[in-house]
């Protein structure tokens, strides 16, 4: 039961976070209908009309040269505020909190999810310390960057009546700051993650049988998985396509002087906030099956070995490669490989005798 | 009160902190030489201290394949330092105004921002390596982790204060720069300073016996 | 209170751009920022009309509205203006606002992004009227001192007005009723009239 | 705390000279050393770490130098130093370092890790922590003369042997000769080859040369287990052999850590300079070889490649001389991918190879030369010096390898163009 309920939510979770991602294509969408016009004719109404749109007929000029000075009225503006202020915040918070409670009332429920056979002792190693630097650089800097970005989306409503103007401002210009900062961070590991790890992550003849099946809904055998499998292909994916879209539309926003107008700068934030909340919402997920969910997980991000029994349950084909090649390591050895065993046996044997 | 404490007493504290214990140190070392090496030498000592010195910037050619991220890290975090500390146009102001009198060319602001983000993402991946790579993490002590977290701290509050405008950002930077300064004579910062002896020591010795290092 | 407005009158503006200069010497911009600027439109074509444009000081303003540390607030007189001292250059009101008022100064690539800035009518800042800080960061208070912005006040075909909103819908008002022969005429203004009066003269 | 730990951190305290701290307080810990260290990369054990060898040194200079560890220590917050660490790190020092010094080239802040190593050995020593196989060797020494227990008698009778083969006389204490050669048991007992290949060298260049009765012997125990009176006692007799005998130079023998203790760390030890010269046989072939002296004829034309000897190249400073005599010898000479300065150990120098408990580990650490070697595909190797020579020869043979070591003064020799 245990297997079942375990794979059956991942199988919900996955198609929440992508029914949470249509959700916020349609709400975008909905904002885009047409402002009403007036269908009055008055003095010069045309002309002004155009004006408002944009789309003056004749040539628009300024004497004042710089971004977008020659543009009398971007009507995209009030849109754009408008899903600011109505869709981003509101719905934001509400697709973060809920996914938050989903996986918390999931560990209520279900609790830790333990390997069937307990730990063998005998791993096999699974990331090399490039990979796992990678991984944790990318880590880290993504948790600032939500962290200062949702400071800088949910700040006003949440912090300014508990702290003041004065205080939040400083807290909020060092989140701004920062942010700028480290975005480009967040491209370069994105993009050295891309080449590192997508080998392994194109979807394969596997995946397909696991998407069939539900991801083992279907059944009582095991799922089937590679090196990595579907689910977390798919996070890859999510990773490397959103985060590239968050990386370029945050590079537009970040240098406004570049002389790119305005619309494509409030275009660029739509899909940086989107992305943003879409990433943050998934990746609560991936920490939580990373850490507190999964037994055996985060061993492989931390010492790059993982326990053979994990692999068999979560990446039976891998795991087979795995014996066959015969790269399995002894607890023992893998304690030494790790620098745990400081003490030599013969040193301890001789010092009992000694007692 | 506290910014008082902060611009005033405190950073002249920790100014007399740095350089009295880089001072005594670097003393240590320079003053106390070893005694003269009585076998016949068969290169000089003086030249392949001065080569060394420079020689060992620069990775074996066999050992790199096996380095290449601490090299690449390295360099990104100790250039991108240096750049920010030396060329950075606050710092030069500052230097200018309270020491030295005279300023040079500060790097554009852009200049600033790359040199910042490469030192940030070196230092990451040093520390994050420190933690993850089995040899380094048995080796390291709590000394490297807080000199680490110091630096990096450092770094962030200085450009979090990018804007130069907001004075609880700029005290920020001012106090943690203070505690670095405190904490680096007592630490592995000093391997700032005392790489120039060490490298020197070794470069004689091997100059002596007619080796290249 | 008086609520304060611009308003420019398209049929009287002439692109002499004798307002951007003054706002700019009066308040001291910084370099990169127009507070001010004449839009053409049409330029070249018959039926070319003027504008000059800076902030509405809107009534429901849109950059207070997304301003995420809400650094912006409406003076007595109906004012908007903004806390440089709180404003930390994210730029949003820069999006928000559909007349491109408030900008970022600084020009260049990767230029460091400082306040913002925008056209405060005239009225300075939060800081003590008149005072060396206030001139600084935000540039004159005429308002203050019981004067009118100096765009408005410089301009000669008296085509941009400043001031209270009553006051300003009045002149326009007698404006309009002014050049009534001519809204008559299919509803066209000055412009438009006196090329239907070549167009008469043509057909003679 | 007992005396014996008491006297083993007595020892490591005194040890700390300048170098020392400059080095400690350098090291940043960045574990680039454990890259250039064979014991590392052929277990992957993060303890052969290089610098993390060094530690008892470093908890000892860290407790009596530094700010924090002064703090520490009288706070009672410092975990000092135990017998089981010290038993811990003479595994550590003596099976899983062969004092090869590859690290001390790699190190980014310039640290000489074999330098500290050396000396952590001599506080281990004086604790009475180290291997059975190096106490008994040393004790041998002194006692015998010999740390394999080689007595006169026993040269001597290989000297007939050698004299019987080419019937050339080895001359034996002559006074004021040009040189006096010295001799590595290893030499002595299963590279006889050696002395003969002296023997037809002198002839050949017309020079005077010796051998000493009292101070045939150049290995020195003393520094292998890191015991400087030993190594002083040991050297002594060398340096009262070639006064008494008047003798103008002192030929250190194909063997590596004699060349360090004769020629380099010696004078210091006496604390006064030779009135001899000491030169590396190498050496004076190399010499001999460009005044013209020498003259050989003929090349090897078997594919080969040389094995440097860390303590002769590396530590010793010997790096061209061998490829001079190489390249006038050998057709069809090829070099290993990490050679000369930064070779690979065979991995039984600093004494491993005297230590039967760290024969595992040893040929575990071959495996770096093995792959070497796999890469050239030879059909000899050369080298200068017995030890690596006999390491390797066990290496090869349990490795299923056939490969044929020989000295490179015996490779020369064999192309010797001898006057009639």
């Amino acid at each position: 039961m245990s297997k079942c309920t375990w794979i059956f939510f991942r199988q919900v979770y996955f198609f929440i976070s992508l029914l949470i991602f249509l959700c916020l294509l349609l709400a975008v969408d909905a904002t885009a209908s047409e402002p009403a016009t007036s269908k009055v004719n008055s003095p010069g109404s045309e002309l002004w009309m155009n004006v408002r749109k944009n789309m003056a007929t004749g040539k628009v000029t300024s004497q004042v040269k710089s971004v977008d000075s020659n543009v009398l009225i971007n009507s995209y503006a009030q849109r754009w505020t408008q899903f600011r202020m109505t869709q981003l915040i509101n719905y934001g918070l509400i697709v973060l909190l809920a996914v938050f409670s989903i996986i918390f009332l999931f560990y209520v429920i279900r609790g830790r999810v333990k390997l069937s056979g307990g730990l063998s002792g005998h791993m096999v190693h699974r990331f090399t310390d490039y990979e796992r630097v990678l991984h944790w650089v990318l880590a880290i800097v993504f948790l600032f960057l939500a962290t200062t970005g949702l400071i800088l989306l949910f700040g006003r409503p949440i912090f300014i009546p508990l702290l003041g103007h004065e205080i939040f401002s400083v807290f909020a210009s060092a989140s701004k700051e920062g942010h700028n900062l480290f975005g480009p961070i967040f491209l370069v590991s994105l993009i050295l993650m891309l080449f590192s790890f997508v080998r392994r992550n194109i979807y394969a003849r596997g995946d397909l049988t696991w998407l069939l099946r539900g991801g083992g809904i279907i059944g009582k055998s095991h799922v089937t998985g590679g090196f990595f499998n579907m689910g977390e292909k798919t996070w890859y994916w999510i990773v490397i396509l959103i985060g590239l879209a968050i990386s370029a539309s945050g590079l537009i926003l970040v240098s406004p002087n570049l002389g790119q107008s305005r619309i494509i700068m409030e275009l660029s934030h739509v899909i940086h906030s989107i992305g943003a909340i879409i990433l943050i919402a998934v990746s609560m997920g991936h920490m939580y099956l990373g850490t507190k969910g999964t037994e055996g997980t985060l061993e492989s991000m931390k010492t790059g070995y993982v326990d053979i029994k994990w692999a068999e349950e979560h990446h039976d084909r891998w795991a087979k490669e795995c014996h066959d090649n015969n790269r399995l390591i002894s607890a023992e050895d893998y304690a030494k490989l790790q620098g745990k065993i400081i003490q030599n046996a013969k040193v301890s044997n001789a010092m009992e005798e000694n007692k | 009160m506290i910014m008082d404490f902060i611009d005033g007493p405190f950073w002249y504290f920790s100014l007399i902190v740095f350089f009295s214990g880089i001072i005594w140190n670097m003393g240590s070392i320079v003053f106390a030489l070893s005694k003269v090496d009585l076998s016949v030498s068969r290169g000089s000592a003086v030249s392949g201290a001065i080569k060394t010195i420079f020689t060992r910037f620069a990775a074996d050619k066999g050992m790199a394949p096996h380095i290449r991220l601490q090299i690449i890290a390295g360099y990104m975090f100790h250039l991108g330092l240096f750049a920010l500390l030396f060329f950075a146009a606050p710092h030069i102001l500052f230097l200018e105004e309270h020491f030295l009198g005279f300023g040079w060319t500060p790097m554009p602001h852009w200049a600033f921002i790359i040199a910042s983000e490469f030192a940030f993402l070196g230092l990451l991946i040093l520390w994050l390596h420190r933690i993850l790579n089995p040899v380094s993490r048995l080796i390291s002590t709590a000394d490297d982790h807080i000199a680490s977290i110091l630096t990096f701290v450092v770094m962030l509050t200085g450009c979090l204060a990018l804007l130069e405008s907001f004075t609880a950002l700029r005290l920020l930077h001012r106090f943690s720069v203070e505690l670095f300064l405190i904490y680096f004579p007592f630490s592995r910062l000093m391997h700032a300073f005392t790489f120039i002896p060490s490298r020197a020591f070794t470069g004689a010795w091997f100059g002596r016996r007619g080796i290249s290092s | 209170m008086a609520r304060m407005k611009f308003y420019c009158d398209a049929e009287r503006c002439i692109e002499c751009n004798a307002c951007v200069t003054a706002c700019k010497n009066e308040n001291e911009v910084p370099w990169g920022v127009n507070r001010r600027r004449v839009v053409t439109i049409n330029d070249g074509v018959p039926g070319e009309r003027s504008l000059s444009v800076a902030c509405m000081h809107c009534s429901d303003a849109p950059c207070a509205t997304v301003c995420p540390v809400d650094c912006f607030y409406t003076t007595d007189d109906g004012v908007v203006l903004h806390d440089k001292d709180i404003c930390i250059g994210c730029g949003y009101c820069f999006y928000a606002c559909p007349f491109g008022a408030p900008q970022f100064p600084d020009d260049g690539a990767f230029a460091s992004r400082g306040k913002m800035d925008k056209c405060t009518f005239c009225a300075g800042g939060p800081e003590e009227d008149n005072s060396a800080d206030e001139y600084q960061k935000y540039g004159s208070n005429r308002l203050s001192e019981g004067k009118l912005p100096l765009c408005a006040e410089m301009c000669s075909t008296k085509a941009l007005l400043a001031g209270d909103a009553n006051v300003v819908s009045d002149i326009y008002r007698e404006r309009v009723i002014k050049r009534g022969a001519s809204v008559l005429n299919k509803g066209v203004s000055y412009q438009n009239a006196s090329l239907r009066a070549s167009a008469v003269l043509k057909d003679k | 705390m007992s005396d014996r730990l008491e006297r083993g951190l007595n020892t490591l305290r005194a040890q700390i000279d300048t170098k020392v701290k400059s080095y400690f307080s350098s090291c940043v810990h960045c574990g680039i050393c454990a890259e250039a260290c064979l014991f590392y990369t052929e277990t992957q054990d993060p303890r052969y770490t290089p610098i993390y060898k060094t530690q008892p040194l470093h908890k000892v200079w860290q407790e009596e130098y530094t700010f924090w560890g002064k703090i520490g220590k009288k706070l009672g917050l410092t975990k000092s130093f135990t017998e089981a660490d010290l038993a811990n790190w003479e595994e550590l020092v003596y099976d899983g370092c062969s004092m090869c010094g590859r690290c001390s080239m790699v190190c980014p802040v310039g640290i000489d890790v074999a330098y500290i190593i050396r000396k952590v050995k001599e506080g281990l020593a004086a604790a009475d922590y180290s291997p059975e196989g190096l106490v008994g060797a040393a004790q041998r020494a002194v006692e015998i003369g010999s740390p394999m227990g080689i007595r006169l008698k026993a040269l001597k009778a290989q000297i007939k042997h050698v004299e019987a083969d080419t019937g050339l006389k080895i001359p034996m204490d002559v006074e004021g000769a040009d040189y006096m050669a010295l001799l590595s048991s290893m030499e002595i007992i299963n590279f006889p080859e050696y002395i003969e290949a002296l023997a037809r060298i002198f002839k050949q260049a017309g020079v005077s040369w010796t051998l000493c009765s009292e101070a045939f012997e150049a290995t020195n125990s003393g520094l292998q287990i890191g015991n400087s009176k030993i190594a002083k006692l040991l050297l002594e007799r060398v340096v009262a052999g070639a006064e008494k005998l008047k003798v103008k130079n002192v030929i250190s023998p194909e063997c590596g850590h004699a060349y360090a203790a004769i020629r380099w760390d010696g004078p210091n030890w006496l604390g006064k300079p030779y009135n001899f010269k000491v030169v590396h046989i190498l050496e004076l072939l190399d010499e001999l070889k460009k005044s013209g002296h020498l003259k050989t004829s003929g090349k090897e034309t078997a594919r080969l490649t040389f094995h440097d000897p860390c303590q002769i190249v590396r530590r010793g400073g010997v790096e061209a001389q061998p490829r001079h005599l190489l390249e006038s010898v050998a057709e069809n000479f090829v070099e290993m991918t990490d050679h000369g300065r930064m070779n690979w150990c065979c991995g039984g120098g600093g004494g491993v190879s005297a230590n039967e408990r760290a024969d595992e580990l040893k040929l575990k650490a071959f495996n770096r030369k093995k792959a070497q070697l796999d890469e050239l595909n030879v059909e000899t190797i050369v080298t200068a010096c017995a030890n690596c020579r006999l390491v390797m020869e066990e290496g090869l043979e349990e490795n299923e390898m056939d490969i044929p070591i020989i000295g490179l003064s015996e490779l020369l020799v064999e192309y010797l163009v001898e006057d009639k």
